[in-house]
């Protein structure tokens, strides 16, 4: 939209400081938490990212950026990184240490606890890691991680003071060293934070931050609107298009920021063909589906992940629909008059509506869809080892963590069940090859496969739109959810 | 007679008519401040619908001629036929009168009106004979007896001291004694120079109350003049007929009848509302082609005794023996042999009638559930029954609404009659009926009982006229049974005090005394 | 008077009806979609929030909406009255509480919170989910029912029906019921509205209908996000459901309507 | 002397339904405990989303005692509950008492607040339209109340902000951070009261004008008015009484439908109450908390029917003494 480059464009000019921003967040309700190791949601990562600094945090192409990190090293066989941190504090006064990292570091890895991002940093043998003086760590891993900085920068690794969590409170006196120091949480509503004037990477322009929680879309839209809020997060496409260009409020629409899918499992019938899979591939118009599902807010995909990128194969032919030669795939499979369910729930935006044009989509080729509708709050869990054919979607991720997440024989959530040991051992070559451009090949193979045989249909890579008030600048467009300019308020500033 | 004082309302050549037909018919009538204006007439004949027309209101879809003034302006005082009607519900007695004292007392001073407010009502309650008043004021419409509630309307009416008051029966569901008080009441009412118009079938209360007769029939005025006059002299036909049977039927005899296996025993029979015993009889017996009448003041318990008779009034004690086999409770639990064999009169019969359905379609209801009658059979059959009982069918047809008080009356008693009843209790049914047709009525009861099908009746009656028909007399004061006998022997010689007294309370009635302190 | 507020009902409940009987007859086979929630074109309502045609979808739409809560009324009244006439009829207390108390466990669970978890938990088909919300409005009904009738059960007239011997039916419905007839009606056709979009909001969470069905109600709920953009898949539906609601109500109204009273005219 | 039996007889009554009542509650809990355990899935899937690792979800499951039978926890749960503990959040372990308190006043507030406007407001159009029964008046009445129920909330809720919040300014559009601390912001209590109120008015309305038709009709009705008892004390003190027996069913629903769940109108104006607390406790599987919101609604609804039936009870007193 324009409305998006003038705001880059303003954002340019000399920001201002002080003033307080209030932002509006889709909330986890009365269970929320400030704990930066149980942030789950969207409203619980910017609140840490306010509040804390992970060692590393990704860039707009998801690529691994310095933080609290100023430099990493590996030894020549990648199982052993050397991780310089930079001068920082804690609001309490205190240096950032590696003996902080570690603690924090050992107490996501708790084998007792749940942490979300325990398993992104399962590479690291946290046993054998160890303090190297007050600002150096040396990490050993267990395997050679040619993307090591990845884990640094893994969703919910977050670095607390040494203690936090056993010593004191990490809802009411949580300290951190981000931009922002705490002032008061009341789950579910409101967290109010502060400037941190010794803020390593320079004091934030904002005097005062507060997030606010509005989980329906239209109280958001509303709130801004009428002036309650500044920036009002995750907004819908329909939403975007009355309000962009209007003058009234700034529509900022991030790229690339969630995959979506359907999902086959490859291990079953008629999905264990890859001419099925490859005929599914064909009937899905994808304009279609962007512009039904998605409103239009979106580009279309090439069943591959993370467009855009880095390491994305954006070399391979955009695929078109092509009913006759889908039909003539699923005769050859012997699976004419094919009948599947499609899983669905209204777990995301745009997946009942995906699944309908689908369904119809399908029935051009003679493929009889059947949408089933699940339950929302166990749909994660219910898709992954049943059913056929599911509604999937994906927040912003390196592809490399995707790969390994998903597509490995051991990966925790496969739902596609791609299981295939040549692909593994395809990963593990790119995870010990030193050289960007030989790794960049690498993948670029592994991709190609599954652009031809995959189970992960990707039609489509949605916006994330937000809305912010004209007053507003310093925002970034370029930064899709989950990386680091996504939701960074010590950049921003009220004119 | 002060004949200077103008009419303070007139109605002149009335003609009030439904569907095409005229209900009333020609009707000139003016009243007097401080004189009883009476109309009679039979049943039926449009006594009601010219009391409601002083009111100014008139049956729904009626087309009305004619003129009606009243020189008097605010309210009319009227004790309806049916006075449970005009009883809401939901409110507790003291409510329905303090909202009739309240606009008195409004010049008051703020602090004085409530206590003003009460006295006025509590007054009003004796003067409406109704004695213990104050437990009364608590009370709901549906926790009186039928004569409390009609006093409770009277009471009312004396309340609202309004110029004209129009009471339509206000003495039919009341003892001797109550009801010569309430003359008395009525009297005095007038004497204040309020007018006042009486409808009703009592003449005896109309020859002591009023100044001015009207005789009315199909709706028309046959005749009309002062009360001494039309007793004494009657000029039409018809008013000679209504004069004439006042006397009649001597007591019957009943010997021979005790000598049978009676039909229905009760025996230590203690009934309750709530934690108020209000009946004991401890022994009551009814033989076969035997009537028995009871007797007893206002509220004493007679339609309490034939409720728990007929299985609708559960809170009793003791047994009810119906051909030494005992009567369940409650209707519910009655077989229908047992409901046909016992049959009530509801005391209100308005109240009775479900006011969505004809008559006809009612009454003939009974034949076809109790004695597996066929619909057609039971719609001739309802409908002969309700002609003996002079109802045409063009009545029959109608819905309850449409129908005046003693047509209703004789409805309900054609519904309890198609039962074929071995036991029919008859709650006041001759109360809305003009002499002739009570005549009637009873004559054909008297027939049935005689009839030899052993149908035994109970009448539950303030009249002793009415009374005089049965063989034998049952007698409750205060919810005892005082006394039972034969009934030659109760009217001739009375034992207990209260049947004294009430024996001759109606003959002072009877004698036509008049109550009226003449001006 | 009443005729002329009888038609004003019937026109106004005519217009949704025809559409949604007849509608189905009227639509051809489904055009290629176009983008969500545009206005003009070839689309002359504009398209839906998945790019349908919204005056097709209109012409879908009505049947089932008209026949789900036509039935889950209907049966939650068929559950209700039976409830509600006995408890107000019978004199034992207990047969009372045995029929009422049961059902107040019912009231106690919102009806939103209790169709979601019973339909996640037995995940019924669109005759279920009637059930189901029919269920969920019987122990309001019988309530209402019960509380109508509580006053008529205890008149004179009933008495004198049992002293007829006159069946339970009869006394229950043909009279009871019948004077209680004014307030049924009134909350009989505020329940069909209310059913209407829980039948709807059951939809959206993922039971019953297809969450993207064309069903008036579930039109309302799920293109509710473009109200701005094209008002005409929410307002459309809206309207109809509006007419038919209003409709069905003026209609109970006028036929209750007391006959005119004309006054006599006075003298 | 009269009026002891009754009012024992009342007193006894409410008695007996309070001790019913402890059941019925017992049963919600039951039955309502029964359907969140039956619900797919339980906290530990909730809590893992869209990271299903099953390693992870065993892990959690472990962490939160769900490895234990169900019927444990809830005795228990149970136990805890007649010390007066309702027990600790799965989701946030804080206790659940906290969110029951949390939520409560801002709901309490709007039905108090909507119930204050609701018993004028839906009596007064329920007697003005019976009163002019079949004019002009009543068509009015009946027609706009009827259009404006058969909207649903969220359309009128989007209407009344774009309207009121953001054309004209003149209200907040929702209560976006003021937190539990309503009162002190008056304005946006506004929106949110009328949408609540929209639909309750009209089938209020309904069901009183509907009563009152029948009860302004009556005989004594007209013999009030015939003794010049003021019109208006005629349609309050003596016509509805006799009208108002299903209102206050219909009443006691509303109060019970305020105060649980009107997730819409919270949700629309970012309103903290229990209704959002339900919704997402039942997301989260947070058993602990669907069950002690389970008992507070239990709790609620027994008094609230129990009061409708005392209305009733007083309002026909001759109901009950039937044969
Ligand atoms: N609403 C009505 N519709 C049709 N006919 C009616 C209506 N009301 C009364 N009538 C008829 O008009 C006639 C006169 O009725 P009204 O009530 O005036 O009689 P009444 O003299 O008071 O009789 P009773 O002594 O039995 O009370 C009766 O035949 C009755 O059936
Ligand atoms: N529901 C009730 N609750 C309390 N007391 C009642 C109730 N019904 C009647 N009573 C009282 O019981 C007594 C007997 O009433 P009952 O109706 O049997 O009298 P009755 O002899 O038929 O009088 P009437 O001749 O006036 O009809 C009266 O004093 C009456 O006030
Ligand atoms: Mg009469
Ligand atoms: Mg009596």
């Amino acid at each position: 939209g324009g409305g998006t480059d003038d705001a880059a464009e303003e954002g340019s000019s000399t920001p201002k400081r002080g003033g307080r921003l209030r932002a509006a967040f889709a909330g986890g309700g009365a269970s929320e938490t400030l704990d930066p190791h149980l942030a789950n949601l969207f409203a619980d990562v910017a609140r840490a990212k306010a509040l804390y600094d992970k060692l590393a945090d990704y860039g707009p192409d998801l690529s691994a950026q310095p933080r609290l990190a100023a430099s990493w090293e590996s030894n020549k066989t990648l199982d052993r990184w050397q991780v310089t941190l930079r001068k920082a504090a804690f609001h309490d006064g205190k240096l950032v240490t590696a003996k902080d990292v570690l603690y924090s570091y050992r107490r996501i890895a708790d084998p007792e606890q749940t942490f979300r991002a325990k398993a992104s940093l399962e590479p690291i043998d946290l046993d054998a890691s160890r303090a190297t003086g007050d600002n150096g760590i040396e990490f050993v891993l267990k395997r050679p991680t040619a993307e090591f900085p990845n884990i640094l920068a893994a969703f919910g690794a977050y670095i607390v003071p040494e203690n936090a969590g056993e010593t004191s409170d990490l809802d009411t006196k949580p300290v951190g060293s981000g931009p922002f120091r705490f002032v008061s949480f009341a789950p579910g509503r409101s967290a109010v934070f502060r400037r941190n004037d010794d803020y390593w990477e320079g004091a934030p322009h904002l005097d005062e931050l507060e997030f606010v929680v509005a989980n329906e879309e239209s109280a958001r839209v509303n709130a801004l609107l009428g002036g309650q809020v500044e920036y009002a997060h995750e907004l819908n496409p329909t939403t975007a298009r009355a309000h962009e260009g209007k003058g009234q409020i700034e529509i900022v629409r991030l790229r690339n920021s969630a995959m979506q899918a359907f999902c086959m499992k490859t291990d079953r019938a008629p999905f264990d063909d890859k001419r099925v899979r490859e005929a599914f591939f064909l009937i899905a118009d994808r304009k279609e589906l962007v512009d039904g599902a998605l409103s239009g807010a979106g580009v279309v995909g090439n069943d591959l992940f993370g467009k855009g990128y880095e390491y994305y194969a954006d070399s391979l032919p955009q695929r078109e629909q092509d009913l006759d030669k889908a039909r003539a795939l699923l005769r050859q499979a012997g699976a004419e008059n094919l009948k599947v369910t499609l899983d669905t729930s209204a777990v995301a935006a745009g997946f009942t509506e995906a699944a309908s044009i689908f369904r119809d989509q399908a029935a051009k080729a003679g493929v009889t869809v059947d949408v089933k509708m699940g339950s929302k709050d166990s749909y994660w869990a219910d898709i992954l080892d049943s059913g056929t054919l599911c509604c999937y979607r994906s927040g912003a991720m390196p592809i490399e963590a995707h790969i390994s997440q998903r597509l490995l024989t051991d990966s925790t959530t496969n739902a596609t069940k791609w299981q295939h040991k040549d692909f593994d051992a395809l990963y593990q070559q790119a995870q010990s090859t030193r050289d960007k451009t030989e790794r960049a090949a690498v993948y670029e193979r592994m991709q190609r496969r599954l652009y031809t045989e995959g189970g992960f249909l990707i039609w489509g890579f949605a916006d994330w739109i937000l809305g912010t008030a004209r007053t507003v600048r310093g925002v970034e467009a370029k930064a899709p959810a989950n990386t680091l300019d996504w939701a960074r308020f010590d950049k921003v500033w009220l004119a | 007679m002060n004949h200077t004082t103008g009419p303070v309302a007139e109605i002149r050549d009335l003609r009030v008519e439904i569907d095409g037909r005229a209900i009333v018919d020609g009707v000139n009538l003016r009243v007097r401040p401080g004189k009883v204006t009476a109309l009679v007439g039979a049943s039926g004949s449009g006594k009601t619908t010219t009391g409601l027309a002083l009111l100014g209101e008139y049956p729904p879809g009626a087309r009305v001629t004619g003129e009606v003034h009243r020189s008097a302006d605010g309210l009319v005082g009227y004790v309806p036929q049916h006075p449970a009607a005009v009883l809401n519900p939901a409110r507790r007695v003291s409510a329905l009168l303090h909202d009739i004292a309240r606009p008195q007392v409004r010049g008051l001073p703020r602090a004085e009106r409530r206590t003003a407010a009460r006295e006025l009502v509590l007054r009003s309650l004796s003067d409406a004979q109704l004695a213990d008043g104050e437990a009364l004021l608590r009370r709901y419409p549906h926790q009186l007896s039928g004569g409390q509630q009609q006093r409770v309307v009277l009471a009312q009416a004396l309340l609202l001291g309004a110029r004209i008051v129009v009471a339509d029966e206000p003495t039919t569901g009341q003892d001797a004694l109550t009801k010569s008080r309430v003359v008395g009441q009525l009297a005095a009412v007038a004497a204040r120079g309020i007018a006042v118009v009486l409808l009703s079938h009592d003449l005896d209360v109309v020859r002591a109350l009023a100044d001015e007769v009207l005789v009315m029939r199909a709706g028309r005025v046959v005749e009309s003049g002062p009360v001494e006059r039309l007793w004494t002299a009657p000029r039409h036909e018809w008013t000679r007929r209504l004069l004439d049977v006042q006397r009649a039927a001597a007591p019957r005899d009943g010997t021979g009848i005790e000598a049978a296996q009676p039909l229905l025993n009760v025996l230590n029979l203690t009934a309750v509302h709530g934690r108020t015993t209000v009946l004991r009889a401890p022994h009551l017996a009814l033989h076969p082609g035997e009537c028995l009448a009871v007797v007893g003041r206002s509220g004493s318990g007679k339609t309490t005794l034939a409720r728990c008779l007929a299985g609708l009034h559960r809170d009793h004690d003791g047994e009810i023996l119906l051909d030494g086999v005992a009567l369940p409770r409650s209707l519910r639990h009655r077989s229908r042999t047992q409901l046909a064999a016992v049959q009530y009169v509801f005391q209100d019969a308005r109240a009775s009638f479900d006011e969505h359905r004809p008559v006809l379609g009612q009454v003939a209801r009974t034949a076809v559930r109790l004695r597996g009658a066929d619909d057609r059979t039971a719609t001739e059959e309802a409908s002969a029954t309700l002609g003996r009982l002079g109802l045409s069918d063009d009545l029959a047809h109608r819905l309850p609404g449409e129908l005046s008080g003693g047509e209703l009356q004789r409805a309900a008693l054609a519904r309890a009659l198609l039962a074929r009843p071995r036991v029919l209790i008859c709650d006041e049914i001759t109360s809305g009926l003009d002499t002739v047709t009570r005549r009637a009525l009873l004559d054909l009861l008297a027939g049935l009982v005689g009839d030899g099908d052993d149908l035994s009746l109970v009448l539950v009656t303030h009249d002793l006229d009415t009374a005089r028909l049965a063989h034998r007399i049952a007698v409750l004061d205060a919810g005892e049974l005082v006394e039972q006998g034969p009934t030659g022997r109760i009217l001739a010689e009375p034992q207990h005090a209260f049947t004294v007294s009430l024996m001759n309370a109606t003959a002072h009635l009877e004698a036509g005394s008049r109550f009226r302190a003449r001006t | 008077m009443t005729r002329r507020r009888f038609t004003l009902g019937l026109a106004v409940v005519a217009v949704p009806l025809v559409l949604a009987l007849l509608g189905p007859l009227f639509t051809g086979a489904p055009g290629p979609r176009s983008g969500s929630f545009t206005l003009g074109g070839e689309h002359w309502l504009g398209t839906d929030f998945v790019g349908r045609d919204v005056w097709r979808q209109v012409l879908h739409g009505g049947r089932t909406v008209v026949l789900t809560a036509l039935a889950a009324t209907a049966l939650a009244y068929l559950v209700a009255l039976p409830v509600g006439l006995v408890s107000a009829l019978t004199h034992v207390r207990r047969l009372e509480e045995l029929l009422m108390r049961p059902l107040d466990v019912l009231l106690a669970v919102p009806s939103l919170l209790l169709i979601l978890l019973v339909a996640s938990v037995f995940s019924p088909g669109a005759a279920g989910i009637a059930l189901l919300v029919a269920l969920v409005n019987v122990p309001d009904a019988a309530r209402i029912v019960r509380a109508a009738a509580g006053e008529v059960a205890a008149r004179p007239a009933v008495e004198a029906l049992r002293m007829q011997g006159e069946t339970w039916w009869r006394i229950a419905v043909g009279y009871v019921g019948r004077s209680a007839l004014r307030t049924l009606a009134a909350d009989a056709g505020i329940r069909l509205t209310g059913v209407l979009y829980l039948v709807s909001t059951a939809a959206f969470l993922g039971v019953g209908v297809a969450p993207d069905a064309a069903d008036w109600a579930v039109m309302v709920d799920r293109n509710r996000t473009g109200l701005f953009v094209q008002p005409w898949a929410v307002v459309v539906p809206a309207l109809l459901i509006v007419a038919l609601t209003t409709g069905t109500n003026l209609l109970f109204d006028a036929a209750l309507e007391k006959t005119p009273r004309q006054k006599g005219r006075r003298p | 002397m009269s009026k002891s039996p009754r009012a024992s007889g009342l007193r006894s009554f409410v008695a007996r339904r309070l001790l019913l009542g402890a059941a019925q509650t017992v049963a919600v809990v039951l039955l309502v405990f029964a359907l969140t355990e039956a619900l797919p899935g339980d906290a530990a899937v909730a809590l893992a989303g869209d990271q299903p690792d099953p390693a992870r979800i065993a892990a959690i499951r472990e962490a939160m005692d769900l490895d234990r039978p169900a019927y444990e926890r809830l005795a228990d749960w149970a136990a805890g509950l007649l010390h007066g503990d309702f027990g600790t959040s799965l989701a946030s372990g804080r206790p659940v008492a906290q969110y029951i308190t949390d939520g409560f006043g801002p709901s309490l507030l709007l039905a108090a607040l909507t119930l204050a406007l609701l018993v004028p407001l839906g009596f007064g159009l329920g007697v003005l339209a019976a009163r002019h029964e079949g004019r002009l008046v009543d068509r009015l009445v009946s027609g706009v109340t009827l259009a404006v129920y058969a909207v649903p909330e969220f359309a009128l809720g989007v209407l009344l902000v774009t309207v009121f919040a953001l054309k004209l300014a003149w209200l907040p559009p929702t209560a976006v951070g003021y937190g539990t601390d309503l009162l002190g912001h008056p304005a946006a209590l506004v929106l949110p009261v009328l949408v609540l109120l929209s639909r309750p008015v009209c089938s209020l309305s309904r069901l009183v004008r509907a009563g009152m038709v029948d009860a302004l009709a009556s005989p004594y009705a007209a013999h009030a008015r015939r003794y010049g008892v003021p019109g208006a004390r005629v349609r309050y003190t003596h016509a509805l009484p006799n009208a108002l027996a299903p209102a206050a069913q219909q009443l006691a629903r509303t109060v019970d439908w305020l105060l649980c769940g009107v997730i819409v109108v919270e949700a629309l104006f970012v309103i903290p109450g229990l209704g959002t607390v339900l919704l997402n406790a039942v997301a989260e599987r947070d058993v602990p908390v669907v069950q002690g919101l389970a008992v507070v609604f239990g709790v609620l609804t027994v008094v609230l029917n129990l009061g409708a039936d005392v209305v009733a009870h007083r309002l026909t007193p001759r109901a009950g003494v039937a044969a």
